[in-house]
């Protein structure tokens, strides 16, 4: 079967078991074990190869230009552990069939753990550390998932989130190794590097490369000092404790440190690094695993201390070491899986884990008594059993090794850890099986159904087995995989008896110590409870919470919603990073001289700083500043006519008084004063950014007036070509409407959106309970009598005709003389504002049929239309055209599409001017404001009998009707 | 003449940068029309600056200095944008207040960012 | 030499009543007469220039320029509606009914012509 | 005459608008006749809405005599007033109200008749009555206030209602 | 000759701008900062025409009529504000 | 002529009025005609990135103006790229606004998108940098009104503030032009391009102020540190599809930034030399850095989201601070997977507030839950740059191309170590979203859950009953799936990335092909395929002989 097939069997599996579980529970187990099983047996088919010593390879290219491929390779180590992964991981699944209880979704179950099966099957298949660091990732992503799956238990979320943490940092860290070896190396396939032992050791990167790795390793195989996350993980089920956090996952550091072992391993710092992390991890682990009464727990942290003996052994760097390595890992894998799930049996049954309130069991679950004995003696490493080779051969490499060139610290270590490990294996059997049977379980425990016991047995039966005739049952295996990690031909003499040796001296000293230690527990336990010791998971919680308060307060401080700060950040930095980059350029001398001034710069100039510098003083009082703001927009507007720009100046002084107008409807609704909020401090602090920037602005204009373009403008083109080619002598006009087109249509496209979106804006506002607000409100100002007086009237009708012709003439002149589509657009917007000034928002816009919207729109379309006409001459968009027209007895007139396009840029901006100002008027609409009268006082209306009128003129008023209603209104000559 | 122009600008600049920076909408919004005038003359600047050379072609006379007109096709489209800026931007803060009753231009966003998850 | 001394004219008493009328909002001293001050500019003064304007035209130009005219008219039509509108605002702020001549028969002028002024006693409360 | 009503619904306004462009035009050509009184037709068509009612002029020609004497009213006030305003202490100038009734009634009348106490300096429209039958008048140096009143009615109002009414 | 005449419109004009602004600064009365405003506009309008005399160009005069026109509309607009609150209503 | 160039830009300019004109009041129709534009816009950026696939740079003169006087669009690999990423998301994020009837919610909303997607697909294509400018405008004012769609009061403060602090960055961009503008003479990119490499050293000092400020605006749209500060609030205030939405709108921002300094101030442009690197990496480090601290400290869904999606805005300009082709080539890749994912997050996100509401606490079961906790899950594995997918990829690209920079150890401490305060975040999140909820007690459900985030404007409450729309499922799973397709297709995918960026740090093609037609004769290209009778008037007009009078308007001299 292909690498591929079998890498990909699981995540094809993991698709099923959700899916099938309408289909009942027990279809969703075997899908997942078919899977699983199918796997297996792919895998099984290259088991005469791989004994063989023949490595299996196959791959295709993923992303070549990165290096990472999905190249797979099946070597003894690959297949050692692939075989526990599909193997075990068969075992669970039936046991999780039958421990999950009814109320546990079990297609998610077996969905994550397929992912993760596929996941730990693709790190040991994988030929490219990239590929490999996928997979390693995706363990810690479904092992989340796993650990976390009893949702409702705040243990899981926490256990599975620190996991998730520690490993993903670990995963990360490792990330950064990985890119390092491959940089070494020049590849990033294993079997590449492998052969890069002489580089990669003798490269200065050695050293951040290993370490890199090793964090990964380590957090993921639970070393000191990341050993903590383990225990915490046990809130999973305990399937996935038996899966994950003994056969598999954790078993992924140590797969990864027996990877890389040919070419990191050898170097002292490895030495260093990898036994002494080891040793201390297996040491502590132990210790700590003695004194804990929950049954995961210590099972937890005999894993620890487990996995440190195999990290010590690789770390040992030596071959020897290494096949008691690979054979503990088998050893632990077997002995451990079915202890974890003995004490799921015990935890299913009992509903306790606590070891306090257990004991006796041996005469109600005789079943789980006789399998869990014989797996925890294989932990204690008593013989037969296969626990008891691997321990041995590990003691005989302590023995031998030196740590700073020290004999005895490692064995002395080795035998102490040990010694622990006997005690918490035995008092495993002794306080729980062992001991009278008590009354008080919060349930009657009994053997569970034979699919429950059936995994862990057959794994006993394993442990026995291997204890016995390991030599030829797991000999040639242990050969394979240990070849592949050490890249030597090995042979390993498995036996359980070498003859007296320190081992076996080391040995009995720790079984007879471990059963007076357990002798002792009580008095030891008063005491290791007297101890102060830090503990992991406190420590670890205070550190998030420190990190997450200090990223809290950090983005709360940062992100806290004072636009002036982010203003005045952006204002600063700009700044410096300008005056950083002028000072480190060079400049050359001025080429141009200073113009000289007449009088009316000079004033303009003096009324606009004065104007500038009193709206900053008296910026409080809104409605002065927009006053002073009018003086402005004269004076910038009578500048651009002195500097050669009409065009300018007529759109400068059109925008100016409809931006006007715009602020005064605004201001109406807005307090008329700004309170002085700043404190002194403050504000000179923004006076003195304020007045840097100004300076650096000006000082740079300054500096690009005085000096020549580096190279002739391209306006030169224009003005050569805005006639010939554009037909208009007003190159200004010429420029926006055909040579540079396209920006103007992006224009009047922003003022067509910028009405849309006040028109939107209202509507949402109007929809709200602003408008009740807005119709109750009461006029913030006492306000005078006669809304709509009849001079003001009469002028915007007299002047309506006029603004548009003036409107027209500034339209169709804008080709050549100053004006065009926009001024001429705001013109005729003007005029019909005025009316609605003069009379009354609901009167004129009654005489107003063209929807605003359709005006826009229809300016944007043909000035999209006029683009696309171009089309049909085969030329591109916006393409002008003009001919001049001659009909008989006048003189020669021009017709330009130009004029078309301008036509739909007057549109726009009508529309858009007309509705932004409708929109915003309508806020300020009230039921009692009458449209059917232009004016209010007009005496015209009273014509038909004005003699009455004198008389009922003493009765009341003249004026609009209330909007209390008639019967208050006095007033009845009003009506005609 | 440059000089005046320069200090002009300058000026704006900086009394459009202060009113950008005070708490409240208003002056918040006659600082970017302050700024906007400064953007304007600054644009329209970089063409250099000429009296009485407007860019309208004179067909009948030759050796006619035009000023630049490619800026001011510029400053044309600028100013044009920016008062479609100016009215959105009115509008919103109007519409902000309206509904908030508080025309501060800085609203608290911290609320979102506090506490913390067991 | 005649169109020179005519333009002269126009200017100097152009510019002369501008001038006065940029004075006179200064030294009056009362808010209504301060907005008399305006007319002269807009009328003699703008006026004043734009003539001039016309008669370089044909003098200088050799063409009728006539479009000055329309400079006029436009401030001539306009002028009141914004003296009539500064005067309201005044009468508004600055003034009670009592301060102005009764108009006629009736009681009010425009301006103070406000619901309050006759709804006080009545007017239900809002 | 119903055609021509027709075709020219607005003939006054069309004449004023023909010749407002040939004054923006200011050259005068065929073309821009025919193009100005092509607007001078559409424009008062387009706007007609927005003036509802318009008077109809009586005597049209009166109103050219009307403009004459306003505009050499202007003058000979300007001087006056100018006299006032640079010389004339602050507390030797009697500033004061005037009401004038009016006997015009139709608003076009009377704008103009406001329009013209304004443009001529020394007086100023304010306010008109709240019924419309009165302007409130600001005179700027008036120590006479029924004379004010009684020229106005007599030079200009009298002669608007002849023109309006 | 004529050029005095020119330079001495100017002046008065630029001078007379000075006043309204320092009217439009000082005033005490908001009705006299929209009056000093508004003849503001009319004094530019005349310098308006006068540089475009000086220069020998029309090509001022639309500048010159838009501002009178528009003066017009933002002063009203300015008064209105003060009269009723509401520009458009 | 292939006008194909500019129907991204003119096809939403003409459905975005022709909606506002004919259909303001029939949101079924707007909904078809504005997805059916959509539709098409994938068609044609389809169509558009085959024809750059092989790396032709097109030209497309508007107005028949050859540059670098007129303005000109250009397509190469990289807008084509950019072109069809903006449009694929668009059609998925457009599908979303529709099937969660969010663009019921206020006025114009369909007429604005399409403008939004004129602006953004401009930015794209054109060539002109003061054009670049406009469709920025465009882009952003269409934005404003996207931002506020649906009103509500903490969506408009949070818009006021969006809008100004963008009015200072358009500031900025008009001084940087004039600068330009004023030192070179030129507009056009390519016409920019040869002129900055020839500037005179004396002119170095101007050039380099314009060129900084360029970068700075560039930076406010790429929400740089410490010009980001628009981005946070205005991601979690906005509608979820517009937020979604702008996960384009950022890239902008650094594909001007690509553009201009490899093409204009590259890296071996003298006068600009060494300006922009210094604080360039700087920036888009601490900026991955204080996205990924956001995460940590959000307590709102929105929140979260706005700032898991700074750290990939930071990312790519690290990546691109490089200056170097391949890690060019990497920051491209994860362009395209962090626009997909950050949009994916987003409209995640607005399910699970439209559900339980936005903040990150333990609620009642939400409806489907087990589905959006799926969604959620992937979306952000891929938003952590986790394997397997493309995020994980992209980030493993980016530290190979880094790897032997000097500043290596800091671009690959503060991405990893950001990657994982952002697992953790996420992690944080999912479980008190997804998970806590099954530790609720049963009663608990009976509760209305409290909904105090402003998505829902006052008197408009949250859909309290699960809607049956399947369309926003199948918008979050498209976009997923174009995450997985770039994962599983990343072979062919990087190829083209690596051929874009080898494109851009080789701009001759792209120079040449611009400014090909620079010395054509006006005359016979523009009226050259005129037949009725003008030309010779127009050519006639060469000469003084003009005619004098053009209807009324002439001139007065
Ligand atoms: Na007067
Ligand atoms: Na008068």
């Amino acid at each position: 079967m292909s690498l591929f097939l079998i890498a990909a069997l699981p995540f094809l599996g993991a698709l099923f078991p959700a899916l099938l579980i309408r289909a009942g529970r027990n279809a969703s187990a075997s899908s997942a074990a078919m899977a699983s099983g199918l796997a297996f047996i792919g895998l099984m088919l290259h088991a005469p190869a791989i004994l063989r010593g023949e490595v299996v390879q196959v791959g295709i290219d993923w992303l070549p230009a990165l290096g990472l491929n999905a190249n797979f390779f099946l070597d003894g180590l690959g297949f050692l552990f692939a075989t526990l992964i599909l193997g075990i991981g068969l075992l669970i699944i039936l046991y999780a069939r039958f421990y999950l209880s009814r109320q546990d979704p079990m297609g998610q179950f077996y969905t994550y753990l397929l992912l993760f099966q596929g996941a730990m099957v693709g790190i040991v298949l994988s030929d490219n550390i990239l590929l490999l660091l996928v997979f390693w990732e995706l363990t810690s992503l479904s092992s989340f998932l796993l650990i976390g799956y009893w949702k409702h238990l705040p243990e899981g979320r926490q256990g599975a989130r620190m996991a998730l943490t520690v490993t993903g940092m670990g995963g990360l860290a490792m990330i950064g190794g990985m890119l390092i070896l491959g940089h070494i190396a020049g590849s990033y396939d294993i079997h590449v590097i492998l052969e890069h032992r002489e580089a990669i050791q003798s490269s200065d990167l050695y050293l951040p490369a290993l370490v890199l790795i090793l964090i990964g390793a380590f957090t993921k195989s639970a070393q000191f000092p990341f050993h903590f996350w383990l225990p915490h993980a046990m809130a999973a089920p305990t399937p996935v404790s038996a899966y994950l956090h003994s056969a598999t996952m954790v078993k992924a550091g140590l797969f990864l440190m027996a990877r890389l072992w040919p070419v990191l391993a050898g170097t002292p710092e490895w030495f260093y690094i990898v036994a002494t992390t080891g040793l201390i991890t297996m040491v502590l682990g132990a210790v700590i695993a003695l004194f804990k009464d929950d049954l995961k727990a210590l099972l937890a942290f005999s894993t620890v201390s487990h996995l440190g003996l195999i990290t010590m052994l690789l770390g040992f760097g030596t071959k020897a070491a290494a096949i008691g390595a690979v054979f503990h890992i088998i050893n632990h894998a077997t002995f451990k899986a079915a202890l974890f799930m003995t004490a799921g049996i015990v935890d299913h049954e009992a509903h306790t884990r606590d070891i306090k309130r257990l004991g006796g069991l041996r005469h109600l679950m005789p079943v789980t008594f006789v399998i869990a004995t014989v797996a925890a003696l294989s932990m204690a490493g008593i013989p037969p059993l296969n626990g008891f080779l691997s321990k041995e051969m590990m003691l005989e490499q302590a023995s031998h090794t030196y740590w700073l060139q020290n004999p005895y610290v490692i064995g002395g270590l080795a035998t102490f850890g040990a010694l622990f490990s006997v005690a918490y294996s035995l008092r495993y059997i002794a306080h729980v099986f062992l001991g009278p049977k008590r009354a008080d379980y919060p349930a009657k425990p009994h053997d569970p159904s034979f699919g429950m016991w059936a995994s862990p047995a057959f794994l006993v039966v394993l442990v026995v087995l291997i204890g016995l005739f390991s030599a030829v049952l797991v000999g040639p295996l242990v050969d394979a995989a240990a070849g592949a990690v050490t890249h030597e031909h090995v042979h390993a003499h498995l036996k359980l008896w070498h003859g007296v040796t320190p081992a076996l001296y080391m040995s009995a000293a720790a079984v007879i110590g471990g059963a007076i230690l357990l002798a002792l527990h009580a008095p030891l336990e008063r005491v290791w409870n007297a101890l102060p010791r830090p503990e992991a998971k406190v420590i670890f919680d205070a550190i998030v919470g420190a990190v997450t308060r200090l990223t809290q307060a950090l983005t709360a401080r940062l992100h806290d919603g004072s636009l002036t700060r982010y203003a005045l950040i952006m204002v600063s930095f700009t700044a410096i990073i300008g005056i950083y980059a002028y000072v480190s350029g060079t400049t050359g001398a001025p080429t141009r001289v200073m113009q000289g001034f007449g009088i009316l710069p000079i004033i303009s100039w003096i009324c606009l700083t004065v104007a500038t510098a009193c709206i900053v003083l008296f910026h409080r009082q809104r409605f002065i500043a927009l006053i002073l703001i009018g003086i402005i927009g004269l004076v910038v507007s009578l500048s651009f006519n002195y500097l050669s720009a009409p065009d300018l100046a007529l759109t400068q002084i059109s925008v100016e008084v409809v931006t006007i107008i715009l602020m005064l409807l605004a201001l109406n609704f807005l307090p008329k004063e700004t309170p002085r909020e700043s404190p002194a401090l403050i504000r000179l602090r923004d006076a003195a950014i304020s007045i840097v920037s100004g300076v650096c602005v000006g000082g740079l204009i300054y500096a690009l007036m005085l000096r020549d373009f580096a190279a002739p403008s391209i306006s030169g083109f224009f003005v050569e070509n805005s006639y010939k080619g554009g037909g208009g002598t007003n190159m200004v006009n010429v420029i926006l409407v055909d040579f540079r087109g396209f920006d103007t249509f992006g224009e009047i496209t922003v003022l067509g959106i910028a009405a849309l979106v006040i028109y939107a804006l209202t509507e949402a506002v109007l929809s709200t309970r602003v408008r009740a607000y807005l119709l109750n409100r009461k006029p913030d100002i006492d306000q005078a009598g006669d809304s709509h007086p009849g001079l003001m009237v009469v002028v915007t009708r007299m002047m309506m005709p006029i603004a548009l012709m003036v409107a027209a003439y500034i339209f169709f002149r804008g080709h050549n003389l100053p004006g065009g589509g926009f001024i001429a657009g705001l013109i005729a917007a003007i005029a019909v504002i005025m009316q609605y000034m003069a009379s009354g928002f609901g009167w004129a816009s009654e005489r107003q049929h063209l929807p605003y919207h359709g005006i826009i729109g229809s300016g944007v379309l043909v000035a999209a239309a006029t683009g696309i006409g171009a089309w049909f001459n085969g030329v591109p968009f916006l393409t002008s055209d003009f001919g001049y027209v001659q009909l008989p007895g006048l003189e020669p007139f021009e017709l330009a599409t130009a004029a078309l396009f301008d036509l739909g840029v007057f549109l726009a901006v009508v529309g858009a001017v007309m509705l932004a100002l409708e929109s915003l008027s309508r806020f300020a609409w009230q039921p009692g404001i009458s449209s059917e009268h232009a004016i209010d006082i007009n005496p015209a209306r009273d014509i038909p009998d004005a003699s009455t009128a004198e008389i009922e003129v003493e009765q009341g008023y003249d004026t609009m009707p209330l909007p209390t209603g008639p019967a208050s209104a006095p007033n009845e000559t009003k009506e005609d | 003449m440059e000089l005046l122009i320069a200090s002009a600008v300058g000026l704006l600049t900086a009394a459009g940068i202060y009113l950008i920076l005070r708490l409240r909408s208003f002056p918040v919004i006659l600082g970017t029309s302050l700024l906007s005038y400064a953007v304007n003359v600054f644009l329209f600047a970089t063409g250099r600056v000429v009296i009485n050379a407007p860019p309208i072609l004179n067909k009948t006379a030759t050796d006619v200095t035009y000023t630049d007109p490619l800026p001011q096709a510029l400053v044309l489209t600028a100013i044009v944008i920016s008062f479609g800026m100016t009215a959105v931007v009115v509008m919103i803060s109007l519409g902000a207040y309206l509904s908030a009753k508080d025309d501060n231009i800085n609203m608290d966003d911290t609320a979102d960012l506090q506490g913390e998850d067991a | 030499m005649i169109s020179d001394i005519l333009i002269t004219i126009c200017v100097v008493v152009g510019g002369l009543f501008g001038l006065i009328g940029s004075y006179g909002i200064l030294k009056l001293n009362d808010p209504m007469s301060r907005m008399h001050a305006p007319t002269k500019t807009t009328t003699l003064g703008v006026g004043g220039v734009l003539i001039g304007s016309m008669i370089h035209a044909v003098s200088y130009e050799g063409h009728v320029s006539v479009h000055e005219i329309l400079i006029t008219l436009f401030l001539l039509i306009t002028a009141p509606v914004t003296a009539n509108f500064l005067a309201k605002v005044f009468i508004n702020q600055q003034t009670k009914p009592q301060d102005l001549p009764t108009p006629g028969a009736c009681k009010l002028w425009a301006t103070h012509d406000k619901p309050e002024h006759y709804a006080a006693s009545e007017q239900p409360e809002a | 005459m119903k055609l021509l009503n027709r075709l020219l619904p607005h003939p006054l306004l069309t004449l004023l608008l023909t010749v407002t462009w040939l004054l923006l035009v200011n050259r005068f050509s065929l073309n821009s006749l025919l193009f100005g009184f092509f607007l001078g037709l559409l424009i008062p068509v387009a706007t007609q809405p927005y003036w509802p009612d318009r008077p109809k002029l009586k005597k049209p020609l009166k109103l050219i005599s009307y403009l004459g004497l306003v505009i050499w009213d202007i003058l000979v006030a300007n001087i006056v007033v100018a006299k006032i305003v640079v010389f004339m202490p602050n507390s030797k100038r009697r500033p004061g109200w005037v009401e004038i009734p009016l006997d015009i009634r139709t608003p076009e009348a009377i704008a103009t008749l406001g329009g013209t106490i304004t443009m001529t300096p020394g007086t100023l429209t304010a306010d008109i009555s709240a019924q419309g039958r009165s302007l409130l008048v600001h005179c700027l140096h008036a120590p006479d206030p029924d004379e004010v009143r009684d020229e106005i009615k007599t030079r200009y109002e009298a002669r608007l209602k002849e023109i309006f009414e | 000759m004529i050029e005095y005449a020119y330079a001495f419109a100017f002046a008065c004009f630029a001078v007379a701008i000075l006043l309204n602004l320092w009217k439009i600064l000082t005033a005490t009365e908001i009705t006299d900062r929209i009056l000093a405003l508004d003849t503001m506009f009319i004094n530019a309008i005349a310098l308006v025409v006068l540089f475009g005399v000086l220069l020998g160009t029309e090509i001022f005069f639309e500048a010159a009529l838009i501002m009178a026109m528009l003066g017009f509309i933002s002063t009203v607009a300015y008064a209105r504000f003060l009269l009723r609150g509401n520009i458009i209503e | 002529m292939n006008h194909l160039l500019i129907a991204p830009i003119v096809l939403p300019a003409l459905v975005a009025p022709f909606i506002i004109m004919t259909l303001r009041h029939h949101i079924d129709l707007q909904r078809i005609f504005s997805i059916a534009s959509n539709v098409l816009l994938v068609a044609i950026a389809l169509a558009l990135a085959a024809q750059a696939y092989d790396g032709t740079v097109q030209v497309y003169e508007l107005g028949n103006w050859q540059a670098p006087f007129g303005i000109v669009l250009v397509l190469d690999r990289l807008s084509a790229m950019m072109v069809l990423l903006t449009t694929l998301l668009a059609l998925a994020v457009n599908l979303y606004a529709v099937g969660s009837k969010w663009d019921e919610r206020g006025q114009n909303f369909h007429a604005l998108y399409q403008f939004q997607l004129m602006g953004i697909l401009g930015a794209f294509l054109t060539g002109d940098a003061f054009n670049l400018f406009v469709f920025f405008e465009v882009l952003l004012i269409a934005s404003y009104g996207l931002m506020i769609h649906g009103g509500g009061t903490r969506r408009f403060q949070a818009g006021v503030q969006y809008v100004v602090y963008n009015l200072l960055g358009s500031s900025l961009f008009l001084f940087a032009l004039g600068t330009i503008y004023s030192v070179t003479g030129t507009l056009n990119m390519a016409d920019l391009a040869v002129r900055v490499a020839e500037l005179p050293a004396a002119d170095s000092a101007l050039i380099r102020v314009g060129a900084i400020m360029l970068l700075l605006v560039f930076a406010i749209k790429a929400a740089l540190l410490p010009l980001h500060f628009w981005l946070p609030a205005s991601y979690a205030h906005a509608p979820a599809p517009v937020a979604a939405l702008f996960a384009i709108m950022t890239k902008v921002g650094a594909y001007s930034i690509l553009r201009m300094y490899t093409l204009v101030f590259g890296p071996d442009v003298p006068v600009v030399d060494g300006l922009v690197g210094d604080w360039l990496l700087p920036a888009a480090l601490l900026t991955v850095a204080l996205g990924a601290i956001g995460i940590l400290g959000a307590k709102e869904i929105g929140k979260l989201m706005s700032f898991a999606a700074i750290p990939s805005i930071g990312t790519l300009p690290t990546a691109v601070s490089l200056f170097e082709p391949a890690a060019t080539a990497a920051a491209l890749y994860y362009t395209v997977h962090s626009t997909l994912s950050a949009a994916a997050l987003f409209l995640i996100a607005d399910m699970i507030r439209e559900r339980q509401g936005g903040e990150i606490e333990a609620k009642p079961l939400m409806p489907q839950s087990g589905l959006i906790s799926v969604l959620f899950f992937t979306a952000a594995i891929a938003a952590a740059g986790m394997p397997p997918l493309s995020g994980f990829l992209g980030k493993l690209m980016i530290l190979d191309a880094a790897r032997s920079e000097q500043t290596a150890i800091w671009i690959w401490g503060v991405i990893l170590v950001s990657s994982l305060v952002t697992i953790m975040g996420f992690a944080r999140a999912g479980t008190a979203l997804f998970w806590k909820s099954h530790g609720l007690q049963s009663h608990d459900t009976m509760e209305e859950p409290e909904i105090e985030i402003e998505s829902y404007a006052e008197g408009e409450a949250p859909a309290a009953i699960p809607r049956p729309a399947a369309l926003p499922f199948v918008a979050v799973f498209s976009l997923l799936a174009g995450l997985v397709l770039l994962t599983l297709f990343a072979g062919p995918m990087s190829r083209y990335a690596a051929a874009t960026a080898q494109d851009l740090f080789a701009p001759r093609a792209y120079i040449e092909t611009v400014l090909a037609n620079r010395d054509r004769p006006v005359l016979d290209a523009h009226h050259g395929a005129d037949s009725h009778g003008t030309d010779s008037h127009a050519e006639s007009s060469h000469g003084t002989d003009a005619p004098e009078a053009h209807d009324q308007s002439e001139e007065s001299h």
